[in-house]
């Protein structure tokens, strides 16, 4: 284990303050609580905090490994089979990766984290790519961020994903084409999709993927610029996100349901949750002055040289504001179904305020330092350029502008929306087929068995 | 430490339990232990007395039978003594000592093991497959009372009665072909043979041990066997009996096709590929959760051949390795589910919810063992893994390492599948749970091998007899010069 | 002339086959065969003098007292009934 | 003569597969068996042969004894192929008892 | 001497070879397992006890008193097998039901029924 | 029905023979040019190393003891695990044996073949057979007191536990023999160099411990055998037992 | 082992050791020692039963009877004579271009007491000419007897034939 650099420490830190609120959030009782939620949260943290420390691929891989299966005790109490997905779909990746690794690793020598062969470069994005929820490899994260406990939604947002991020920041040390196109493909499929759910949680969780596509689009460039800009993203991101969840979480608490058509009074009966949600969303969305607004710049501008990327993640953000939008004002203020909708059924608690404050501080003060602090390479003014804040406002206004013209169009629809994860069903009915008939062929004659081993023997002598 | 003791002590074992069934019945079970306790002792003891080659009889080593012991052969000494030791120890508390007919053929069938792994004769091993496959064969069969138990032992019986007479053949042309039978004199004249007859004698030995390691074409006795065995027994033939017969898969096949060309470890590599992504298929079907552990031993079986057809010092490695961590572990899986199987009266999966309410313990240690399978890091069944990923790498062999990887997520899939039961909520309880203490006191330690085999590669001595174990066996040319001095 | 003898006894065993075959019932056989161990048992015998050498007689006792446990055995399992057609 | 013997030895060997791939009987895979080992015995004995050998019992009179090393091996697979075939049997009765039959593709109570 | 027990045995061999084949062309011939036992079991000890006379004083010729002692021994004890075995055969086949053709008198038939009662 | 049955017998009938050819394809048939290798030795050292006028019990008890001690523990296997498939039930036993006649002049034919028996074992050495073929035929008296006198007879007269008895102390005097072997001559199954005698060739009392052996062996093969047709028999007699197979 | 069965006890030792010594086909001393032992050991294990009690306990009679040494030397020519005559008629009959055979079985009352002397006589009977034993009826001594070919003389000529046989027998045992 070498000593660790600043990315390291950063990504340490993150993880150490996604989970202090997450399991402030949860804020267990008693001993048995503590063991049931708390400690794999801690757990969690620890091993993300190995992978964030790891040398070596091999021990990145053990430790993403490790943090997943500790996430997955969590998500089990959510859901079940949710669980069971989640798992397999990051072990697959992780088992890419270790596939990669092994391929460019000799024996003894392990291959250190950092850039690899152009010819592994593919195996070690896709083995990454389905923790960081690349395009296609997406396909387990809307049902996992929506269906696990919030506090494990808010982790998985703010920090699991961001450590396929990290991998991807390790193993990216130069521009790459193909990477960019998925990210902005993934930033505006996210926001595409997030427009059309009417479940809170999955809605965050499709923002989830369409901001990650920002941060893959900026450290697709494999300049520093967009190497500091995609670091920035990822912490800002965890925060508000984290932030979000952690809201959505508590309407879900307050009203025992996350679906946008149910909720839509929580404006009046809690203002503070509302409050707390307008700082994370407007973050999302890039209002000036706001962490995401500082960070969308920064990718933007090292994004400069590359137009259509730039216009992309223009009207990914556009999208982004028109949902933020629907979010607010259906989980807040316009009551759809429910009409008669009977107060409150729980309080979030004050634990889970804590959290949400500590969020919001946060992202609130990411916000604002760099317009004092050199936080980023291009300093404060940068931000201040008038240049800048016409960007910034572009979609923000536009958005907002569409939402109000045309309400109707954004209003929460009933059923779900197709997506990778739906496919997967009939995909493996289709596989379970052959092996069906793998089964069957073990019809338990044994004379058949033997004729079998002598045919094979015959190959065997034909092919010596 | 004569190597013979470690097979002359279960055999002592064997031939006196009937002697003290008929005169001092009492003593049955003390001698067991005994006895257990003593070819357990001189096992490792024969272990860790270093490498050596005796003559039987005092001959030279063309003329007698040679008893070999280098650091191949220790490994899987080792193993045997773990595995027979912690099956004897299951067996005492699940049969007692009444069956002691039952105690004679594990006796028999351990020392038979010691003679596979020791012996250094061509002609002699065959004589210890056969008395090791038929202790295995009544084993299975064990109580005769179950039509499964009888239907696996007889199909067992045919499918081992085919692969020695494979083995056998093998040997004919062998024996033919040079007129030798001692191993080491073999490996330097059998190149010599014609094309013909070394491919006779290569495709009949490979598929022989291929039926008796439960390798593809011959994999059929396997799942039946190991569902039907009683519990010690299913522990015993997935932890030890495959292994064996894979240890002289490794032996034979580096000593004497070895530098006949790549060819062998061709099929090797293609044959356990197709092993390994069957048994995953298989077991990914099974409802019966002793049969889903009888097919992931196939796919580990396959695992462990595409180790060796890696054929590299590397690749060895790895197959030893992992021949010790799955015996650990699908050791302890096979006990728990025969605990939790007795508990609800079923192997069915779905009958077994709720049952971490009852043995946590349990339960616990069967993710914890299901987790090494499968490989998930950093457990000691990964650590094999990645080595055996490593060594594919460099063969250049991506294919079955690819299916080693993909045969990790259906693995865990299908454990998943059982822990998730054993989690969920129970519909009824059951009508009673008997303890186990001596079962649970062998799978914490088998759990406590595990874990200490996962450190295997940051501890020096184990790490580096691994690595000695690979670069021995992969040339046979330290085993040649200590054989013939 | 012992070479022709032994011929001669092959022969006769050959000949003697044929009932082994056809036999229409068991006892046919059970008997055919017992004629043919019993040649057998000569035919072993005399290769002893035709190799000059006596292990060959030997070889005709054993095989003697191990036909004669067959026929036996095979009469009984037949006469109480369990070697059906 | 030589080839005449092996020859033989692989026909009786190839029958005794026949039997075992064709027939459905469980004796008569059985019997297949010890022919396959029959087969492979007599192709053990016949690499012994010395041309004008006599028995290699001492004195060795009249000339060049035999190989004797196939013969002690053919000894051993006899013996382990008889043990084999006995416990084959047991297990055929154990199995009429089971199932009343002994048709091969009848008894097939474990698969999948 | 030694010719003259070349010479018998010559005879012996011959006679015996005869007598085998006869006796095996018996059993081939013969209508019912009774008879063909009677073929089997004498014609063919004769034959036998014959060849092996003939394979006895052919060891006298040669001066190998234990070769002739132990083919002796043989002669005798097929002697003393045979019979046995034919009568156990015959026995069993009419316990089985095996009905003898053409007999005249079967004297035996009613005291295996009542056997059989 | 009838034609798949045809296919299945073509299908069978090709692989057997492919089989076969590659065999055939596989069997080197080089001019006789001698015994070589550990043969020769066998051939030309027996005399020296063992005693034995017998070169194949020599090889078989000797040179490749081990060999045999495995072999024997075949068959004590197979025994112990025929008695255990068998085991676990009262089977009524049969008294039911062939005629009177049979009986009675089996009465007369037994001490002889017992006697044949042991010159087969105690000759091992000398002339073929040894100890295998000596407790076969040994083991034939029992089967025919099973066949002959009924398996009740057989009980009464050699009791299983007799057998179990002799069985093993056969086997482990081999294991002890060899030990001794191990003790004295610095290997397991020593035979001369461990100071047993040589004698002279062609002597009841030579060999060293091959004589020995043998007669270990005799007891293991003639008492295992019987044992095993026993447990066979048993169950076959047993009346309450449905009827074998047909064949 | 009484007085009375000194002398087949001797008769059977002898008989044992001669054999013992075609067997071994040496006459040293120490294949003659182990002779001795083995023949004891042979008859210690077979006396019991086979001699001296019986397997079958429903028994009236000595189980052995006491032979005549000088007839008993002389019976196996007479019974090799027998032999070769018997084989000499079934080849004829084997031989002939046309079988035509009358069987019968018939059953023949034999005045032997001793039950041995009689399974003697019995095994005789099946090897000497056209008769074969099917079965006997011990307590009653009966014989029940398959003819090949009743021929001229009918039962009567078998019966005599019989007759013949069972007189050597008695004239064999005192």
């Amino acid at each position: 284990m070498t000593r660790p650099d600043s990315l390291s420490l950063i990504m340490i830190a993150l993880a150490l303050f996604m989970t202090v609120a997450s399991s402030l959030f949860a804020g267990a009782k008693g001993k048995e609580a503590f063991w049931r939620d708390l400690a794999p949260l801690w757990l969690f943290c620890l091993f993300a905090c190995l992978t964030a420390l790891a040398s070596t691929w091999l021990s990145f891989i053990i430790g993403l490994e490790l943090s997943t299966l500790s996430l997955f005790t969590v998500i089990r109490r959510g859901d079940e089979a949710t669980s069971r997905l989640y798992l397999l779909a990051q072990l697959s990746g992780a088992s890419v990766l270790l596939f990669a690794t092994a391929l460019g690793s000799s024996f003894g020598g392990n291959l250190p984290l950092g850039p690899v062969s152009e010819k592994l470069f593919p195996l070690f994005v896709i083995g990454l790519g389905v923790k960081a929820a690349l395009p296609g490899l997406h396909f387990w994260l809307p049902r996992t961020h929506s269906q696990a406990p919030t506090e494990s939604s808010a982790l998985l947002s703010g920090y699991a994903v961001k450590m396929g991020i990290y991998g991807l920041l390790r193993l990216v040390d130069g521009p790459s084409p193909p990477l960019l196109l998925l990210g902005i493909v993934m930033a505006l499929y996210g926001v595409v999709q997030a427009l059309l759910q009417h479940d809170a949680k999955r809605l965050l969780a499709y923002h989830t993927i369409s901001q990650l596509g920002f941060i893959v689009a900026a450290l697709s460039t494999g300049t520093p610029l967009g190497r500091t800009a995609a670091l920035f993203h990822v912490v800002a991101h965890a925060l508000f996100k984290g932030l979000l969840f952690l809201s959505a979480g508590s309407l879900e608490k307050l009203y025992g349901s996350r679906d946008l058509n149910q909720l839509g009074r929580a404006g009046r009966d809690a203002p503070l949750l509302f409050g707390l949600f307008l700082v994370g969303a407007s973050a999302i969305a890039g209002c000036p002055f706001t962490s995401g607004y500082a960070a969308k710049i920064v990718i933007k501008s090292a994004l400069a040289d590359q137009g259509q990327a730039v216009l992309g993640l223009q009207l990914a953000g556009l999208g982004t504001t028109l949902s933020f939008c629907k979010f607010g004002c259906y989980g807040f203020f316009r009551s759809l179904g429910n009409k008669k909708g009977g107060s409150p059924s729980g309080s979030p608690g004050k634990n889970a305020y804590a959290a949400m404050g500590l969020l919001a501080l946060a992202t609130i003060f990411l916000g604002i330092t760099p317009l004092f602090l050199p936080l980023l390479p291009l300093g404060a003014k940068a931000l201040l350029a008038p240049q800048a804040l016409v960007d910034g406002l572009i979609p923000l206004v536009g958005g907002a502008a569409l939402f109000a013209l045309f309400p109707r169009l954004f209003r929460p629809r009933q059923g779900d929306v197709a997506d990778v994860e739906n496919a997967l069903v009939p995909a493996g009915r289709l596989l379970l087929r052959p092996l069906a008939f793998l089964r069957r062929s073990h019809t338990g004659r044994l004379r058949t068995y033997i004729a079998l081993i002598v045919a094979a023997l015959i190959a065997i002598f034909h092919s010596l | 430490m004569n190597p013979v003791l470690a097979i002359v002590a279960p055999f002592l074992a064997a031939f006196t339990i009937p002697l003290f069934f008929v005169f001092r019945k009492r003593w049955i079970g003390s001698s067991i232990v005994l006895f257990g306790i003593l070819s357990a002792l001189l096992s490792l003891f024969v272990a860790a007395g270093g490498e050596r080659a005796v003559v039987m009889g005092g001959w030279n080593p063309e003329v007698g039978i040679t008893l070999v012991v280098d650091s191949l052969s220790t490994a899987f000494l080792i193993l045997a003594a773990l595995g027979f030791s912690a099956s004897l120890s299951a067996a005492t508390e699940a049969f007692g000592y009444g069956p002691w007919r039952f105690y004679v053929l594990f006796f028999l069938s351990w020392a038979a093991t010691n003679g596979i792994i020791l012996t250094g004769d061509l002609f002699n091993l065959f004589v210890f497959f056969e008395i090791f496959s038929v202790a295995a064969y009544l084993v299975v069969a064990y109580p005769p009372r179950s039509w499964q138990a009888i239907e696996a032992g007889f199909k067992y019986l045919i499918f081992g009665t085919v692969g020695a007479l494979f083995l056998l053949i093998g040997i004919a042309y062998a024996f033919m072909a040079t007129g030798q039978l001692n191993m080491a004199i073999l490996a330097r004249v059998l190149p010599r043979a014609p094309e013909t007859t070394l491919s006779v004698v290569i495709g009949c030995l490979v598929v022989g041990l291929f039926i008796k390691s439960g390798t593809v074409p011959g994999h059929f006795w396997l799942p039946d066997a190991h569902s039907s065995a009683q519990t010690p027994v299913s522990a015993l033939l997935s932890g030890v009996f495959v292994k064996v017969s894979l240890y002289a898969l490794i032996r034979l096949t580096f000593l004497l096709f070895g530098n006949a060309d790549g060819r062998v470890f061709f099929v090797l590599l293609l044959f356990g590929t197709v092993t390994l992504c069957l048994g995953h298929l298989m077991a990914f079907q099974q409802e019966d959760i002793k049969r889903l552990l009888a097919y992931s031993t196939v796919a580990q079986v396959g695992t462990i051949v595409i180790a060796i057809g890696c054929a590299s010092a590397g690749g060895i490695a790895a197959a030893v390795y992992h021949a010790f961590n799955h015996m650990a572990a699908k050791m302890g899986l096979f006990l728990v589910a025969g605990v939790l199987a007795e508990d609800r009266a079923s192997r069915d999966i779905a009958q077994m919810r709720g049952l971490f309410r009852h043995r946590p313990l349990f339960v616990l240690a069967f993710c914890l063992f299901a987790a090494s399978i499968a490989g998930i890091p950093p457990l000691n069944g990964f650590m094999s893994k990645w080595f055996l990923l490593v060594a594919a790498a460099e063969r250049g062999a991506l294919i079955p390492a690819a299916a080693v990887v993909a045969g990790t997520v259906l693995s865990a899939a299908y454990y998943l599948r059982a822990i998730t039961a054993f989690f969920s909520p129970a519909e009824t309880e059951p009508p009673h749970l008997r303890p186990h203490p001596v079962t649970g006191a062998i799978v914490m330690l088998l759990a406590l091998l595990g874990l200490v085999l996962a450190l295997a590669p940051y501890i020096d001595p184990l790490r580096e007899g691994l690595l000695a174990v690979g670069s021995d066996t992969s040339s046979g040319a330290r085993y040649i010069g200590r054989v013939l001095q | 002339m012992t070479a022709f003898v032994l011929w001669g006894l092959l022969l006769t065993a050959a000949v003697g086959f044929w009932r082994v075959i056809v036999g229409p019932t068991i006892p046919d056989r059970i008997v055919a065969a017992d004629t043919l161990a019993t040649i057998l048992t000569t035919f072993i015998a005399l290769l002893a003098v035709y190799f000059e050498n006596a292990v060959f007689l030997d070889i005709a006792l054993a095989f003697a007292v191990l036909s004669f446990a067959d026929v036996l055995i095979m009469a009984k399992y037949f006469e109480h009934g369990e070697l059906h057609r | 003569m030589l080839p005449i013997s092996y020859g033989t030895a692989i026909i009786v060997f190839c029958i005794g597969l026949y039997t075992i791939l064709s027939k459905r009987n469980l004796f008569k895979t059985v019997i297949g068996l010890s022919l396959m080992e029959g087969g492979v015995l007599m192709l053990i004995t016949s690499s012994g042969y010395v041309p004008g050998g006599v028995p290699a019992l001492l004195p060795f009179a009249g000339g060049e004894p035999v190989n004797p090393l196939p013969h002690s091996f053919t000894l051993t697979a006899i013996v382990i192929g008889a043990a084999d075939v006995a416990l084959a049997l047991a297990f055929i009765i154990k199995i009429h008892r089971r199932y009343g039959t002994v048709d091969i593709d009848k008894i097939r109570g474990l698969r999948g | 001497m030694s010719a003259m027990f070349f010479g018998l045995s010559t005879v012996f061999m011959a006679a015996g070879l005869f007598f085998a084949f006869a006796s095996v062309v018996g059993v081939i011939r013969f209508p019912d397992v009774y008879t063909r036992l009677h073929a089997s079991t004498k014609a063919l000890s004769g034959g036998a006890m014959m060849i092996l006379a003939g394979t006895a004083f052919r060891a006298a010729a040669t001066g190998n008193w234990p070769a002739m002692v132990k083919t002796l021994l043989i002669a005798a004890f097929l002697l003393a097998t045979n019979p046995l075995a034919s009568h156990a055969i015959a026995r069993a086949c009419y316990h089985h039901g095996i009905v003898p053709k053409g007999t005249v008198i079967d004297e035996y038939a009613e005291t295996v029924r009542g056997d059989r009662s | 029905m009838k034609s798949p049955r045809n296919l299945q017998r073509l299908g069978a009938l090709a692989l057997s023979l492919a089989l076969g050819w590659w065999l055939w394809q596989g069997v080197t048939i080089s001019p006789f040019q001698g015994i070589t290798g550990p043969a020769a030795r066998y051939i030309h050292g027996t005399a020296r190393d063992t005693g034995a006028a017998n070169v194949v019990a020599a090889i078989l008890f000797d040179y490749r003891g081990f060999d045999t001690l495995g072999e024997a523990s075949v068959i004590y296997t197979t025994v112990c695990g025929v008695a255990l498939l068998f085991a676990k039930r009262r089977y009524r036993r049969s008294s039911h044996g062939l005629s009177f006649i049979v009986k009675r002049s089996m009465a007369l034919l037994v001490p002889f073949i017992l006697l044949y028996a042991s010159s087969i074992i105690v000759m091992g050495h000398l002339s073929p057979g040894g100890g295998f073929q000596g407790g076969s035929v040994m083991a034939t008296v029992t089967i025919l007191f099973c066949v002959i006198y009924g398996s009740s007879f057989e009980a009464a007269r050699v009791s299983p536990k007799v057998k179990e008895t002799i069985e093993s102390s056969g086997a482990l005097l081999f294991v002890l023999i060899g030990l001794v072997g191990l003790v004295t001559g610095g290997a397991f199954l020593t035979n001369i160099a461990a100071g047993f005698p040589r004698g002279t060739m062609g002597q009841l009392f030579s060999g060293g411990t091959i004589p020995l052996l043998n007669i270990a062996v005799g007891m293991k093969v003639g008492a295992g055998l019987s044992t095993l047709f026993y447990s066979m028999v048993k169950i076959l007699e047993d009346p309450t037992e449905s009827s074998p197979p047909e064949v | 082992m009484g007085n009375s069965s000194l002398k087949p006890l001797a008769l059977l030792a002898t008989a044992l050791f001669c054999v013992w010594i075609a067997t071994t086909g040496r006459a040293d001393i120490p294949f003659l020692l182990t002779g001795i032992v083995v023949v004891f050991a042979v008859i210690r294990a077979t006396w019991a039963t086979f001699f001296a009690g019986a397997h079958d306990f429903s028994h009236r009679g000595r189980p052995w009877p006491a032979f005549r040494l000088l007839p008993l030397l002389s019976y196996p020519f007479f019974f090799l004579l027998e032999l070769v005559s018997a084989t000499w008629q079934v080849a004829l009959v084997a031989l002939q271009p046309r079988i035509d055979l009358h069987p019968a079985i018939i059953r023949v009352d034999s005045r032997i007491q001793n039950r041995t002397a009689l399974v003697l006589l019995a095994n005789e009977i099946t090897l000497t000419p056209g008769t074969l034993t099917i079965d006997a009826d011990i307590p009653r001594q009966g014989l029940y007897i398959h003819a090949l070919d009743l021929g001229k003389d009918g039962i009567d000529g078998v019966k005599g034939q019989i007759r013949r046989l069972e007189h050597r027998m008695e004239g064999l045992i005192r």
